[in-house]
C-alpha cells in the first residue's frame, strides 16, 4: 500500500512543478511559444549581413584577422544602406524566412509522427513472432512502452539529453537549452549531461524545443521498444513498468546526449581531431544499437524461454511465430515509419539531401531482404523463411540508419547486402550459445546498430556532412 | 445398434459423406482430429533449428446405425477413403446399448 | 420494390445537379477551381497595405477615427509609390505569398489523410472488442460509414455547416462561401445555417473549399464511426444504412455550423460579451461529445445484448474481447490519427504552434493511459487490464482535443490524468446502469468530450488563442 | 548449384558497376546529389527573365518573330538593370525559389512514402480474401515483391522509362536525364526507351532524379503487387521469383516510357495533333490497366485453383475469404495510400489543385463502394457482401486515378457509380468463363483502369490540364 | 459402468451443464464436433456463386457414470437441451469396461 | 480388442506418446477437448464484472489395441500423464468389435 502513496504523492508533486509557469533568465534566449515570433529573416540563409564582433587589441595584431574584420564590416554597411532603399525586399525577408522554418517544422512533425507509428510496427511484429497464449502480454507490453517512456523523456529524459543543445538551427535558431554539465578533463570539453527545459517549461515552453521533444522522443521510445521483443514471453508485466520508467529517464538521454546534444562523443573532432567525432545521422548506434544491447542483457539474465532448450542447450522446440500475416503487415508499418526516421533525421524539410536519404534507405531494405531470403534459401537451410525475409528488410532498415546521408546508392545497396548476411549469421550464433531472443532484437538492432557505425567509415563518398558536429570539409 | 468411427484424410471428408449418403445414411457426427501412427510426421526447419510435425490432421467421423447397415456403411466408407498411400486410417466398430433422438424422445433404431 | 425506383431516382437527379456547372453570382468573389490564382500577395501577412474604407459624414467627426484614417491612408501612399521603385519585390511577394498557401494546403490535406485513416483505427478498436462471430458485421459497418457520411456531406452537409463561413483565412482568404440562414432575436444575429457549395458546386468549386471540405469531412467521419461502436452487435445493417445517410447530411453539420460555421454559439462572444463564444480547438464538443451522445441515445434505445446482463440487471456474461492485437493496433492507428486531428485544425502549417498542439496531444494520452492502467491495477481491480489501456489513451486523446492549443503541457498532462480516472468510472457506471456500450464510446468520446470543454477554461495559458472567434485577447 | 554462382557473379558485377562513380559528360547539365545548387530563383515562376534566343537569318524575315524577339529582348534588359537596384530582392528569390522546390520535394516525398503503405493494403487484402493455409505464400508474395521489384528498377528500369524525360520542371529543372532512344518513323520521332541513369549513378546522382525514383517506383510496384492477388494460392515462391525480376526491369518502365516518360504514346498529340496524346494523370493505363492484363494473362495460363469449379466449369465451392478484417483494414490502408497516388502525380505541393484531386478521389471511391453494395444486394445477391464492398471501393478508386486532376467533384461521383457496377458483372463475367481471379484483381484493376482512361474524354471539364504532354489549351 | 455421448447444440452448453450438476454429476468432457443430419444446412452466396454450408456446429458431451445414474443423467440431457426444433442432437449409450483416476489410480465407479 | 480413451493434461501429450511408444504403441488419434470437473475453473474480471471460466483444456487420446496390451498401456499412460495435483484426467476402456485398416482392409488386431 505503501507504494501507492509513494507514488501518487510523486505524481501530485510533479504535476504542481508541470503547472507552475517556471521563470526565464533576463539574458537567456527568450522562448517563443506561440510560435508567433520563430522565423524571421535571420533564417533565410545568406541574406542577412550580421555586423563582426569587434577585434580584440592581440588580434588587431593579426593581420588576415584585420582583413576579414574589414571585409565583414563592409558588408556589413552595404547591407544596411541597401536594405534602407529596399525596405520591402526586407519585410518580405521576414516571410520568406517564415516559410523555411514553417517547412521545416512540417517535415520534422510529419516525420516524427511517422516514427511514432512504427510503435505499432514493432507491437505487430514481436507479438506475430510469438505464441498466441502471448499476444495480449506482448501487446500490452508494446503498447504502456510508448506512455512511459514519454513521460520520462517529458519529466528529465530531454532536459539531460538536449539541456545544453545550443542554437536549434533549421527550425529558428532558437538557443535558449544552452545549460550542459561540462567536465574538464586535460583541457578539454568533455560534454556530460544536459540541464535545462525540464518538464518542457520555462526555456523549454518553446515551439521549436517541442518540435524538437516529439522528433527526439519517438526516437527514445524506438528504442524502448526493442528489448520488449527481444525478452519476449518472459518478463512480468510489473517488472517491465519498472523499466519503462528508467528507459526514458535516464538510460537513453544520457548517452544520447553524448552523441547528439552536443555532449564529449560529438566533441571527440574538436578536442582531439578525430574528424567529426562520433558521427550518426539518424541512430545506428544511439538507437538500435543501444536498444538490441539492452535486449541483449535481458535475454542473458531472464534466461530462456522454457522448452526451447534441453538440458545441454541443444534447442529442442523452435517457438514458432503465431501469425506470420502479423510479423509482414508490422515490418511494412516500420518500413512506412522508417521513411520518417532516417530523411526526417535533417530536422529540415529544405535540405534537398532527404531525397537521397529516403531512396538510400529503401535499396537498403531491399538488397537486405533479397540477401537473407537467397542466402538462407540457397546456403542455409534450402528453404524461403518468412520470419528471417523480415529481419533481414529490418536489418537493412538499421544499417543504413547511420550512414543514410553520406553514401550514394551503390553504397547503400552494399551496405544492404551484407546487412542482410549478418542477421542470419547473428541469429544463428545467438541460438547456438543459448540466447533466447525471441524475435531477433539483438542480431537486427545491436549486430546490425554496429555494422551502420562502422558502414560510414567505408562508404562515406563525401557530397554531403560538411561542418558535421562543428568540423568543416566532409 | 452398432457404432463405426472412421478416422479419415481431411480432404476426403466429401466423397465418403456422399458415398454414406447414396446408401442411405444422412446422419453423422465429425470431429476434427490429429492422427499419429506409421505414417510419419515430417520435419521442418525455422530459423535454422530442426523440430518434428508428428500429428497430422486427419478428421474423426461418427455414425451410429442399426447392425445390419454396418457391412454396407464401413465398405462404402472404405472405396471412398481408400488412396492406397500411408495415412488413410482406420475403422472401429464398437456396440451402442442404445440411443435417444432429443427433439422427440424416440428411442432405439427409430431416434437414428 | 418501390424503395428501389424510389432510390434510384434521387441518385439520377442529384447526378444531373451535380454535373450541370452551376454559374456563380456576378457579384460573388470568383472561385479558383484550378488553383492558379489562389496564394498571391495578400497573403502574406503584413506585406500589402490595402486602402483604408472611406469614413462616412458622421464617422469624419470622430477625431480618432478621423487620425486613424490618416495614417492608414499614409501608409498606403508610402507602399504604393515604395512598390514602384520595388517592383522586383512586389513581383516575389505574389510568390511568397503562394508558397506560404501551399505549405497552409499541405498540411490541412496531409494532416486531413491520417484523420482518414482513423477511420481504420475505429474499425480494428471496435471489432477487436466485440466478438468474433460479429467481426465482418462490425467491420463492414465501419467500413460503409465512410462513404455513406461522405456522400451526404457532399450532397448538402458541406453547405450547411460552411455555408457561411466567409474567408478561408489561410487557404488564400477565398470568401465565396458568404450565405448563412441567420435569425435576428433581441436584435442579435443567430447563425442557424449555411445554404452555399451544394454539391461543391459554383462557390464550391474552389480549391481552397475543396481543401476545407476534405478536412470537415474526415472530422465528420469520424464523428459517425462512434455510434457504430457503442451500439456495435446488435445493429440491422439496413437500419445502420439509414442512420449513414442522415449523420452526414443533417445530425453534424447543423451543430458543427453553429460551433465552427460562424453559428449562434460561435457568436455568443460577439453577441452576448461571453468571452469568445463556444470554444472548441479540434472538436472535442462538436465531433466528439456528439458522437458519444448517439452512441448514448442507440446504446439506450437497443437494448443490451442478450446474455450480457440477467433479469434484474446484474451482469453475467461479459461479452469478452475477441482480438486484443487488433484492439491496441487500432488505438495505435488512431493516436498516429489523432496528430493529424488536432494540429491540422490550425489549417496552417505556418503556424508554428502546431509543435506544441502535437505534443500536448501526446503527453495527454501517455498520462491518461498510465492513469487508468494504474488506476484500474491499484484501486479497481487488482489487474491491469489491456482494453482499459486503450479506452484511457483515447480519453486522454479526446479530452485533449479540444484545448490542446491553449494549454501548456503541464495543462495537458493534467488533462490526461483526469481523463484517465474519469473513463474507468463512467465505464462501470454505464455497465452498472444496464446501458450495455460494447466498446466504452459512451464513456471515451462522450463523457471525455464534454470534460475537453470544460478543460480549457480551467488550463487556457493565454500564450495562443487571440482573435478567436472575432473576439480579441487571449 | 551453378544457378547460384551465375547469380552471385552478376550481383557482385552489379555492386562493381554501383560503386564506382560514373563521370558526367562536360556538356551534360551538372547533377546535385548534395541538395545545394537544386531550388534557385530560376525557379520562382515569372520571376527572372531570360535573354530570348538570338534569331537565325531566315527569322529575321519574320516580322512578328522580330517584334516577339524585340519585345522579350526588352523585357529582359528591364529585368536586368531593375535586378541591378534590387539586388536584396535578387538574393531574396533564390530563397523563395528553394522553398518552393522544397515544397514539391516534401509533397512527392509525403505522398511517395504514402503509395509505399498501399504494398501492407494489397499483402492484406489479397491474404484475407484466400485461404488460412495459403496466408503466409501470399503474405510472403506480397512482401518480397517490394525488393525485388526496387532492385529491378535501380538496375535499369528507371534508365529505360525516365532516362529520356528531359527537365524535372518542378524539382529545380534538373534536365540531365536526356537520352532517349526514338526512331524516325514517317518523319515523326516516336521515343521507345530511356538510356541514362542506370544504377542512379553520374547523371542519376542527382536529389531530383532520387525523388522522381522514389516516386516512381512505388508506383511500379503498385503493378507488381497486382498479379500476386489475381493468380494468389497457385503460385510457385521461386517461379514468382523470376516474375519479380522482370517486372521492374523490363515489363514495367517500356511502357511507362511510352505514356510518362516522353516516349512515342505522349508524342501522339505534338506528332499526330491527336490532342493532348495519351493523358493518363495518375496511371489508370500505365499502373492498373498493366497489373490487370498481367494478372488475367497469370490466372488464364496457370488456370484455376482446384476444387473451384467441377468438370464442366461451373463453380462448385467458391474459395471463401479466411479473414474479412484483413480485408477491410487492407482497403482502407489502399484509401488511405491513395490520397498519396492521386494528388501526388502533380509532384508538386504548390500546384493547389491537389485539394480538387484528393476530394475526387475521395468522392469516387464513395460512390462506387455504395453502387457496388446497392448493386450486389438489390439486383444480384440480394444480401450485402463485404468481399464487393472493398472491390466496389477499390474500382472506384482505380477509376478516378486517370481523370482526377481533370474532372469536377460531380464527374468524380459518375466514374465511381460506373465503375461501382462495372466491377460486379465482370467479376461475374470473369467467374463465369472459368477464369479464377482470387482478388477480383482482374476486374477492379484491368477492366476500370481501362474505363479510367475512357472517363478522361468523357467528364473532363477543361479547369485543368493546359500544356500536358506539350499541348497548350485544356 | 456407462458412457453417455450427447450431441447438442452449443447454446445449450451451460443449461445442460447445470442440469447435470443438480443430480450431483460433477465429471464431463466436451468437444466441438460438425454435425450433418435431417437439420439440412442452408445455401449461402459469397460473390455470386452459391455453396451449400452443411455441417453444423454441435457439442459432443461424454460423461461416463455408474450404470444406475444413467437414466437419470438421460432424462435430464433431454430436458435442458430440448428445443422440439429440428437438429436438437442425439444420446447414445455405450458400456465402459473399466476408469481409472490417473491421479490416485483409483478405478472402477470410485474413479468417477 | 480393447479402446483406451485418456483424458490427460496438454503438456502431458509429448511424455505420454513417449511412453507408449517405449511399449511399441505406435498408433493412436488425439483431440483437443474441454473438461469440467474437480479441478474448478476460476473467476476472472473484464472491465469490472467478473465471470467464471469453468471448462478447462484437455487432450483425449484414443488408442485401439488387443486385449492383451491393454493393462500394459495404462499403466504407461498414468506414469507418464501423473502430477499428483487435481485434475490429471480419467481412462476409460471400452470394447471395440471390429477395426479395419482402409488402405489394406485388413481386419481386426492386423489391422492396428
Ligand atoms: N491403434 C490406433 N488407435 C487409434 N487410432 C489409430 C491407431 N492406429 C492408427 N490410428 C489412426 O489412423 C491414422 C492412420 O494410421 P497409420 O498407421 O498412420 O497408417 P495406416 O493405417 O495406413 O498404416 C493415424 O493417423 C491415427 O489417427
Ligand atoms: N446416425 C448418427 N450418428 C451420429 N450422429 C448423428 C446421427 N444422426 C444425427 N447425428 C447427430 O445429431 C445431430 C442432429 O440430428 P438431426 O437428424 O439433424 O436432427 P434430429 O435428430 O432432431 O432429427 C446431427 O447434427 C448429428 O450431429
Ligand atoms: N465422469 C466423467 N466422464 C467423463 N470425463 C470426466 C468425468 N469426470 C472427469 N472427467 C474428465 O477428467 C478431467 C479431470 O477430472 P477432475 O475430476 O477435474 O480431476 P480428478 O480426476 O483428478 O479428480 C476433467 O477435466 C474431465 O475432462
Amino acid at each position: 500500500m505503501i507504494k501507492k502513496f509513494l507514488l501518487t504523492a510523486v505524481t501530485a508533486i510533479t504535476l504542481m512543478a508541470a503547472l507552475s509557469p517556471a521563470m526565464v533568465h533576463a539574458d537567456d534566449p527568450k522562448p517563443d511559444p506561440g510560435g508567433v515570433t520563430t522565423g524571421v529573416a535571420s533564417d533565410v540563409p545568406g541574406f542577412v549581413v550580421t555586423a563582426p564582433a569587434e577585434l580584440s587589441d592581440d588580434d588587431k595584431k593579426d593581420t588576415n584577422k584585420v582583413a576579414a574584420y574589414t571585409d565583414a564590416k563592409k558588408a556589413f554597411d552595404d547591407y544596411t544602406t541597401q536594405s534602407k532603399t529596399e525596405p520591402l525586399a526586407v519585410k518580405l525577408a521576414d516571410n520568406v524566412g517564415h516559410n523555411r522554418v514553417a517547412i521545416n517544422f512540417m517535415w520534422t512533425l510529419v516525420t516524427g509522427f511517422l516514427v511514432m507509428f512504427m510503435q505499432a510496427g514493432f507491437a505487430l511484429v514481436e507479438t506475430g513472432l510469438c505464441r498466441a497464449k502471448n499476444s495480449s502480454h506482448t501487446m500490452s507490453m508494446n503498447f504502456m512502452i510508448y506512455p512511459m517512456g514519454m513521460l520520462g523523456f517529458y519529466v528529465c529524459g530531454f532536459a539531460f539529453m538536449f539541456g545544453g543543445l545550443g542554437a536549434i538551427g533549421t527550425m529558428g535558431g532558437y538557443a535558449g537549452l544552452n545549460h550542459e554539465i561540462t567536465l574538464n578533463i586535460a583541457g578539454h570539453p568533455f560534454g556530460i549531461l544536459g540541464w535545462k527545459g525540464f518538464l518542457l517549461q520555462g526555456a523549454g515552453y518553446d515551439t521549436a524545443a517541442f518540435a524538437l521533444f516529439l522528433f527526439q522522443m519517438v526516437f527514445m521510445d524506438t528504442t524502448a521498444t526493442i528489448p520488449t521483443g527481444g525478452a519476449a514471453e518472459r518478463w512480468k508485466f510489473s517488472a517491465f513498468m519498472i523499466y519503462g520508467c528508467f528507459i526514458g529517464t535516464i538510460m537513453y538521454p544520457v548517452f544520447g546526449n553524448w552523441v547528439w546534444g552536443g555532449g564529449w562523443l560529438a566533441q571527440l573532432g574538436t578536442n582531439f581531431g578525430l574528424g567529426h567525432g562520433h558521427v550518426d545521422f539518424a541512430g545506428s548506434s544511439v538507437v538500435h544499437m543501444q536498444g538490441g544491447v539492452i535486449a541483449l542483457i535481458f535475454c542473458w539474465l531472464i534466461g530462456a524461454r522454457h522448452g526451447k532448450y534441453d538440458k545441454n542447450g541443444k534447442i529442442v522446440h523452435p517457438i514458432m511465430p503465431h501469425n506470420i500475416p502479423f510479423v509482414m503487415l508490422g515490418t511494412f508499418i516500420l518500413a512506412f515509419g522508417w521513411f520518417g526516421f532516417n530523411p526526417g533525421s535533417t530536422l529540415a524539410g529544405t535540405d534537398l539531401r532527404i531525397a537521397v536519404v529516403a531512396v538510400n534507405t529503401m535499396i537498403a531494405s531491399a538488397t537486405a531482404a533479397l540477401a537473407t531470403t537467397l542466402y538462407m534459401w540457397w546456403f542455409k537451410t534450402k528453404k524461403p523463411d518468412p520470419s528471417m525475409m523480415c529481419n533481414g528488410m529490418l536489418a537493412g532498415l538499421v544499417a543504413i540508419t547511420a550512414p543514410c546521408a553520406f553514401v550514394s546508392a551503390g553504397g547503400a545497396a552494399l551496405i544492404g547486402i551484407i546487412a542482410g548476411i549478418v542477421v542470419v549469421e547473428s541469429v544463428f550464433f545467438f541460438d547456438r550459445i543459448g540466447i533466447d531472443d525471441a524475435v531477433g532484437a539483438i542480431s537486427v538492432h545491436g549486430v546490425n546498430g554496429a555494422w551502420g557505425c562502422l558502414s560510414i567509415g567505408l562508404f562515406a563518398d563525401g557530397t554531403y556532412g560538411d561542418g558535421w558536429n562543428g568540423v568543416s570539409g566532409t | 445398434m452398432k457404432k463405426i468411427e472412421a478416422i479419415i484424410k481431411p480432404f476426403k471428408l466429401e466423397e465418403v459423406k456422399d458415398a454414406l449418403g447414396e446408401i442411405g445414411i444422412e446422419g453423422m457426427t465429425v470431429t476434427e482430429v490429429k492422427g499419429f501412427g506409421r505414417q510419419k510426421g515430417h520435419t521442418e526447419i525455422y530459423r535454422g533449428s530442426e523440430y518434428t510435425v508428428d500429428f497430422l490432421p486427419k478428421i474423426k467421423l461418427e455414425v451410429v446405425l442399426p447392425n445390419d447397415r454396418v457391412d454396407a456403411a464401413s465398405a462404402a466408407i472404405i472405396k471412398a477413403a481408400k488412396t492406397g498411400k500411408i495415412g488413410d486410417g482406420k475403422i472401429f466398430v464398437t456396440t451402442v446399448d442404445d440411443s435417444v433422438r432429443i427433439r422427440t424422445e424416440e428411442k432405439g433404431d427409430k431416434a437414428l
